[in-house]
């Protein structure tokens, strides 16, 4: 009884934040970008811009956690940090143990697929700050920063599973995984950079002006571009899954949200144990509901090139990361505010 | 004031960039050049000027030409023996006829 | 008598409005460019920065139209559209019966030119807009959603009567001209698909915040760069025109002052019929008096394969858009003034 | 290990690049490489980096190899006919030598 | 329809690229297809993508077609003669073949 | 006494500017991109953002002073043009008579250098706005216009030096050298003509709108990701000095600081004589103490073909510029706090 009235309200609650998030520019540019390349527009955005646009968000999100850290107690970062590391090699294992076992699918495909869901998503962080932003849902200043705690583990664990496999298979010499390696591809990404690069500018100087007069105004702008981008890149790489295994499309359909209520799961948990706050937690969902964009699929390719990058690269683009923003933001802050007192 | 030389064209992935131009310079290539740009093959089509969110998976074109043919056979060799089975690619060769061999 | 005091000033208006738009900033960024490619500068704007410059403006120019236009009547619209069409179909229409007899001139190359002095310059629509916002001259919300309706019949006209001519020069069997493609096209282009996009994001969508944090404020700067682009555009294109008969350059003087006029006056009728305001007559006049640069040339390339692209193109982008910009918008601006009490 | 094969490069502009594309698979070929530049011919120049105001008019190099000869020239023949009297561009073939000549 | 010519090839810093370009025009080529790249060779490496801080210092690949070798092999010598002293730069020929000969 | 006094207040001065200065997030980009490039990251700033971030600066500049000088006595300007121009003839002496006979050193090559040298950066002057404006240090509008008369004597003699050497060398006919085509050559380059277009807009429309409303509220931020850029782009041309004598390195540590004094020396007697405000001198001896990085290396190159570009640019790019950055503005900001009233 009481477990019903929870579950009305938190779909009410769900409905009603989901029904805004549509009138949100957020959804509405990704969902234009979606019907631009369904209609076949000549629309696209330069290169050069999505490189830059990636720039200023992750720099904006980094300089802003940088300055708010710097009298933070950063021994409250430790547990959530931890959880966010086991979230990321959980949903591997998830991957690992479904995906990878179904009939028809590639094992190497499967694991690539599931290091990429376990990854994080640059655009759906900056996504899910701008809506938490606008209902109010506060979070501690470093939250974003657990990003990495979770993509690295993530790809590391993926890249494993898949040649421990191979030196299975094929018996022979064992050769040695460079996990060393895969952190610093990671780390040197153009997203992770970018953030890391803003964090340490944001805590050892004083960007204070400049975050304020231009990194900040051009969040909202430039996410809006980003989702156009992200909108027109689903649609378009809709075809390449054809190819592929349709336990891909079902994958990338539930990934989302399985991963999202793992990671709410263990925030919780770090909440009951440290405090960590009600935004905090639905973030660290909100991360494990998305899947790599920018860093995961090169690093996945170098570490598993016998994966078929279509069956990655599409399932995540053309599902995964529709999914993530379209559902998973609103369905996560919903939780948050039906959970929390 | 012309002479023989081989000219190879290699097509990969920007992800292997860094390593297939080792390669070359490690073959004994003096010099070579590069041209971004897109394509379509066995492992699907890859646009150019759009938002590559992949970056890494764009195509780049190589070109390098040497004084002996066998060189670079043996480079061409290596790189598809090398990188071939996984990675997406093509090499090809052609003679050419060039200016200031010692260059080369 | 009367029409003499009304002409004197019409004129005088005209010049204090025509002195302080070389005041302005929207000109002086059109002669900069000018001058720059005149006296051989390297300074040259990037592509990218130019599809990105192109896709904000239009971007704001369809947002804030879309926002607006939420509670509007728009029963109100169907007539000033009717003009629009009309409009572009006459001044095709003109070109035929004009340019297209003059001796020297070959046929298919007038009609391709006519064609592109009926449709209609996103960058001129938008540099009205500021310089209209700059004079307090307000319009109906909707009006630079007229756009499509005069760009698109002018186009389809040209084509049409080029294949028209070519089948009765060949006889033969009737090739048909497929005027739906011709649309899809035109809507497809870059400029239009991102007006329409604006548009759609404002009518479904709450785009409030990030209309007024970041594609509002880009407006003006971007528009100024845009011109300098035009400006250099403008004068490097000149030498084009050498090849091509003089007619096309006394065409391109003259085109949009008279194409002007009939928008105004078209304009003019809805204002009586239904009540168009003052603001939307003048931006009918001045989406009239400018010329397609974004879609219309690969539209008319494409449709018309034998016309001489520097035909159509040379004389656009070199007098036909400095005329309008510079000549055209202060002058059916201060005919506004004039006519409207 | 390297084996006979044709190349062929088509320049031209961008409107009409799908077509080309389109052409080209077809015809036969397994893939191609594309390279955005600029140029100059009978038609004019047309510029790269520079703003181009109209992006459809600038220049697109395409290069593919084919195995067979005759279907590599079919397809430029094709293409020839089909656009080059009203559209700008030229077409050349060549011979070169392969890698993993079934890939072609 | 096929018909022999020759393709030459330049690669040269954008600094003389427009100097080359005359020389080009004024040898009776009648039209080239120039693409932006990157290389390395005898005077080090140059970047393509990254923000070219000094944008004449990158590279450009300009290729032209001419029915005439001999005038093509002029060219070349040309352009070695009057620049590859002091500037960074290769040429190469080789043979084609075109459809349209008149077009070269 | 007095000095030893006058030196310890000036040295806590600097320590105290240049420990802000580290705080200051001009630095700290630059560190930033330093430190990017070290440790290898993926990140970088596409070309066409470069460009764009250039022009947008040296516009802001140029648009700046261009609306000031409006009513400002530009007789004032004169003698401050005359020592900037003396400021780059004599930094081109001095490396001619010291770099140039040092053993190991090519002639062409350390004429090359001096001649960058001597030149102007347009970034560092952008930095050196910014960090003033921040200290609150006030110029006249037109100093920084003071650029191209210091940038192009210096160029103009390296070249005409280098020329002449090798006429010498060779004997035979001389060579005329165009120095109309260098001075040409020069204000056309990018940077140039952006401040100069920019300084005419300003001086003869009204850009004050587009310019409160775009390009200033640009400027710290654009600057910021160009500071980026000079680090990466320093740390990565590091590798080309190691090929190039010693000498190289050294001149480029010292020679900022000895240009720079010289500027501020011939500026102070400028102040003396006719006024020259303590942000004109600091101007002054910042714009010596830089070295030309956009259009500089092009123009020498095509200037001086026999020298070696990675002496000259490796030099100024690796070490030039991030002394004359980090060191070089905070120190002659504080020079001139100690040195003026
Ligand atoms: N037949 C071909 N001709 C020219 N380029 C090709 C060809 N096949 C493949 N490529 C290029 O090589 C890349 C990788 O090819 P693939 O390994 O077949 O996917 C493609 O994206 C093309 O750029
Ligand atoms: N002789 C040539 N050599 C190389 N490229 C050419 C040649 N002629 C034409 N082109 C290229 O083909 C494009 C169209 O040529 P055209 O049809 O002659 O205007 C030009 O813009 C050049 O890029
Ligand atoms: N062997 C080569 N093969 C292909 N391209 C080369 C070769 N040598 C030089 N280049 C190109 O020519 C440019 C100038 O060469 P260099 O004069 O050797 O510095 C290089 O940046 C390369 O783009
Ligand atoms: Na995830
Ligand atoms: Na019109
Ligand atoms: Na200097």
């Amino acid at each position: 009884m009481f477990l019903e009235v929870f579950t009305l309200d938190l779909l009410a609650e769900f409905g009603a934040s989901f029904l805004s998030q549509l009138q949100s520019p957020t959804l509405a540019f990704l969902i234009g970008g979606m019907l631009l390349a369904a209609l076949g527009s000549k629309l696209t955005v330069p290169d050069a811009i999505y490189q830059f646009i990636i720039f200023v968000l992750l720099m904006r999100i980094g300089l802003h956690g940088g300055m708010e850290i710097k009298d933070a107690d950063l021994t409250a970062l430790a547990l959530p940090a931890l959880m966010a590391s086991l979230t990321g090699i959980i949903c591997v294992v998830v991957g690992w143990l479904t995906l990878a076992r179904l009939p028809g699918v590639k094992f190497d495909d499967a694991i690539a697929t599931s290091g990429l869901f376990g990854a994080v998503s640059a655009s759906t962080l900056a996504a899910a700050l701008v809506v938490m932003e606008q209902e109010s849902v506060s979070y501690e200043a470093w939250a974003p920063a657990l990003y990495p705690f979770m993509d690295i583990p993530a790809l590391v664990l993926a890249i494993v599973l898949a040649s421990m496999a191979m030196q299975k298979a094929k018996g022979g010499d064992r050769k040695k995984v460079g996990v060393w390696k895969i952190i610093k591809d990671s780390l040197r990404g153009s997203a992770l950079s970018a953030l890391l690069l803003g964090i340490a500018i944001g805590l050892f100087a004083e960007p204070g002006r400049v975050y304020e007069e231009f990194y900040n105004p051009l969040f909202r702008g430039f996410l809006s571009i980003l989702l156009l981008i992200m909108g027109m890149e689903a649609y378009s790489r809709l075809a390449e899954l054809r190819g592929v295994a349709h336990w891909f499309a079902v994958y990338a359909l539930l990934a989302p949200i399985v991963h999202g209520l793992i990671g709410f799961g263990l925030g919780y948990v770090a909440h009951l144990l440290v405090g960590f706050s009600q935004g905090g937690v639905v973030i660290l969902a909100i991360i494990a509901a998305s899947n790599s964009d920018i860093s995961g699929p090169p690093t996945l390719r170098a570490g598993i090139p016998s994966a078929n990058p279509a069956s990655f690269i599409g399932s995540s683009t053309s599902i995964g990361t529709p999914i993530a923003i379209a559902v998973c933001i609103p369905l996560f802050i919903a939780l948050g505010n039906a959970v929390f007192p | 004031m012309f002479s023989q030389a081989t000219k190879t064209v290699l097509i990969v992935e920007r992800l292997i960039q860094e390593e297939v131009l080792d390669l070359i310079e490690q073959g004994g290539a003096k010099g070579y050049t590069l041209v971004p740009g897109a394509g379509q093959g066995e492992h699907g089509r890859r646009r150019a000027s759009r938002a590559a969110v992949v970056k890494d998976f764009s195509i780049v074109r190589i070109e390098f030409i040497m004084a002996d043919k066998n060189k670079a056979k043996a480079i061409a060799e290596k790189v598809a023996d090398t990188y071939f089975e996984q990675y997406p690619g093509i090499v090809y060769i052609s003679d050419v006829e060039v200016i200031r061999a010692d260059k080369f």
